[in-house]
C-alpha cells in the first residue's frame, strides 16, 4: 500500500515525531510504500537543519533524511505553518530579504495542497500530533 | 446509518475541536479546509467539543491585535464550503444556542458522529 | 497568597482540578485564554469551591466573544488588574 | 471501519470522550504514547462501551514500565500490529 | 497547616505532572530540579497527577531507542534532592502502591498540597 | 517591583507568548522594571532569527527586542532546550560545526541556572505555558 503521513509535534516537546519514525520504519518493513511524511503544525521544526541533540540522543533530522535517502519518502513542510515559525529555505530567506536559511533538501517546503492531495490519492494517511 | 444533513459525496471532512486565538489549531485546520476547497474538493466542517466556539459571534482582536479567525469563517461560503456541522451537546454544555453563532450551522447529535466519520473520503482532526 | 493562572477550559482539560486541590484558603484563581471558556454560567460551577475568588481576565473574554456572557460572581479584571494582582500575591504559579 | 488512535490518558485529558463519541460499532481504538495509561485495570473502564475493540501499543506500555499491568481486556500489539491495524482500518482518525 | 515532610528553609519547589517519553515536560522539569540543586538551593519535588507515573519501576527505551528520565531519577539522591513529595490520590487512581515505585518517596494528602505551595520560595510547576 | 516572566509556548502555536508580550507591556505601563524574560521549552522558538509571518500579524520577535531596546529587559534562551530545537547563536554554531545561525542578539543563550536565579531574585516571576 501506499502511505502518507501527517506529523505535527515538534522535535523533543512531544512523541508525536518519534512515534511517527517508529511507525514510519515498520511501515516500510512490512513491505509498504512510505511517499510521503507532510509536517504541519508544530511538525515543521523537525526540519530545522541546526538541530544539535546530545550525542546519546536520536537525531530525528537525520533519521527522516535517511526514511528519504533509503525509501524515497518526500519530506514536505507546509510553507505557511513553517515561514511563521521561521523555517526558510535559501529561497524563502531571499524572498523575505534574510540571510541564512534553516530548512534544506531533502526537507522541501510546500502548499498545503499537497497534504489533501497526499490524504487523498494515498491508500493510507496516518496522523502524530502532540 | 446515513445521513441527510452530509452528503455521501463529500470527500474531506475537517474536524475543529479549538476555539479562536489560545492556539493556531483552529486557524490551521480552516486553512486545510480553504485549501481543499480551492483545489475543488466537496469540503464538510464539524465544530466539535470546544471547537463549537469558534462559531460564537462578536470576537474580537487577540492579545497583540491580531484579528483571529472570525473574518476566515466568514469567507467559507465564497469556498463553497456549505456543510457547517456543529455538535449540538457542546453547545448545550456552554449554553450556547444557533442564535449565538456567526453562521447558519446544522446541528449534529452524537449519533450522527459515526456516519459523518465513516462517509467521508478523508479526515483530518485539528 | 498565592495567585494561580489557569489556561484551560474544564471542559477539556483536568488540570483545573489540579489548580483547585493546591488552593490555600486566600489563594485566588485567574482564568486565562482558553481558561476563560470556564467564567460561562454553564460552566463556572466546576469553581465553586474557590467563588468569590475567581478572576478572569478581560481581554480575553472580548478576542472569544464572551465579555458579555460571563457569570456575575467572576471578578473580570483587565491586563493591568492581573498586573495588580501578582503585586498582591507572594508568587504565581501556572496551570496549563 | 476505522481505526481511532488516542494519546492522552483518561485522567488528565477529555478529548477520550470526544474520541468514544465518534466510534462507530465496528472501528477500533488504539491507545498510543501517554494514551496507554488507559489500559492500567484501574482506568479501563472509561473505555468499556467499546471493550474488546481496544488496543495498546506494547512498545509505549513498555517505555513506560506498564507492560505487565496492562488490563486483560486490552489487546496489546507491537508496532508491526499498529500497521497491521492500518491496513485493515478504511482509515485512520486521530485524537490527541 | 505546617507539615513535617517538608521544611520551611526549603526554597524550591518543582512540581512534576507528566510522566516519562510522552513530552519533554518531565525531563525538562527535572533539569530544572538538578540545576537547581547544583547551585546550592533546597529543592523539593512533587510528583503530582500523572507526574507520579515517572516513577513507575521497570521503565524501557522510548521510540526510538531514547533513554528516558529514569536514569535521571536516579541521581537525585547525588545531587541532594532527597525530599521526593507524591500525590497518594493520583497513585490510588492508578492501582500503584509506594512499592511500584523505583524510589522511596512521600505521600502528600491533598490537604497539605496548599501548605507545601505556599512554604516554598519559588515554585516551578511542569 | 522587578519582574521576570518565563515563556514556555512557541510563537502562533499558543497564545503563551502573545500573553507573555501583553503582560509585559502592562507590567512595565505600570511602573515596574522588567529585568528578564527567559524562554525554556518551547518557548526557545520566539527566538528563531529568521521567523516570517504575514504582514497583517504581529511579529514576535520583533515586540520581544523592542522591551531589550526600550525597558532593558534581558531575553535569556535556555542553551539546553535552544540546541535540541535547532536555536544556535554563532558560536554555538560554530562549535558543533554547522553552517549559520538561528538565533541572534539581543536573545542570548544561557544556563537553566538563570531561571533558577531570576526566580529567586527577582520580587515576582510569571509563567505562561502552552
Amino acid at each position: 500500500m501506499r502511505y502518507a503521513l501527517l506529523v505535527q509535534g515538534g522535535p523533543y516537546s512531544d512523541q508525536a515525531a518519534h512515534s511517527a519514525l517508529r511507525f514510519a520504519e515498520a511501515v516500510v518493513a512490512r513491505g509498504h510504500r512510505l511517499e510521503t511524511v507532510f509536517f504541519y503544525h508544530d511538525g515543521v521544526y523537525n526540519a530545522a537543519r541546526l538541530a544539535a541533540p546530545p550525542q546519546d540522543e536520536p537525531h530525528l533530522v537525520d533519521r527522516f533524511r535517511a526514511l528519504h535517502d533509503d525509501h524515497g519518502t518526500q519530506l514536505k513542510v507546509c510553507i505557511a505553518a513553517g515561514l511563521r515559525r521561521g523555517l526558510l529555505d535559501e529561497r524563502e530567506a531571499a524572498r523575505h530579504g534574510k540571510q541564512g536559511h534553516s530548512l534544506e533538501a531533502p526537507f522541501e517546503l510546500t502548499g498545503l495542497g499537497q497534504l489533501i492531495d497526499a490524504g487523498l490519492s494515498h491508500d493510507r494517511l496516518i496522523t502524530f500530533s502532540p | 446509518m446515513q445521513d441527510d444533513t452530509t452528503k455521501a459525496s463529500s470527500q474531506v471532512l475537517v474536524i475543529l475541536r479549538h476555539g479562536p486565538h489560545g492556539s493556531s489549531w483552529l486557524r490551521e485546520g480552516l486553512d486545510a479546509a480553504l485549501v481543499a476547497a480551492a483545489f475543488g474538493r466537496e469540503v464538510t466542517l464539524l465544530f466539535y467539543g470546544e471547537g463549537v466556539t469558534a462559531l460564537v459571534e462578536g470576537q474580537g482582536a487577540g492579545p497583540l491585535g491580531q484579528k483571529g479567525t472570525q473574518p476566515t469563517l466568514e469567507m467559507l461560503a465564497m469556498y463553497d464550503i456549505e456543510t457547517l456541522l456543529v455538535d449540538q451537546q457542546a453547545l448545550d454544555e456552554r449554553g450556547l444556542a444557533a442564535s449565538d453563532l456567526l453562521l447558519p450551522v446544522t446541528p449534529l447529535a452524537p449519533s450522527q458522529l459515526a456516519a459523518t466519520l465513516a462517509e467521508h473520503e478523508l479526515v483530518l482532526n485539528f | 497568597m498565592i495567585l494561580h493562572t489557569l489556561n484551560r477550559s474544564p471542559t477539556e482539560s483536568r488540570v483545573y482540578r489540579q489548580a483547585l486541590a493546591a488552593m490555600g484558603p486566600d489563594d485566588r484563581l485567574l482564568l486565562i485564554e482558553d481558561g476563560v471558556q470556564g467564567a460561562l454560567p454553564s460552566l463556572v460551577r466546576h469553581f465553586g469551591d474557590v467563588s468569590g475568588r475567581v478572576f478572569a481576565l478581560r481581554e480575553d473574554l472580548e478576542a472569544r466573544g464572551l465579555a458579555g456572557r460571563c457569570d456575575a460572581t467572576v471578578l473580570v479584571v483587565d491586563a493591568d488588574g492581573f498586573v495588580t494582582l501578582t503585586e498582591e500575591a507572594d508568587k504565581t504559579v501556572s496551570w496549563f
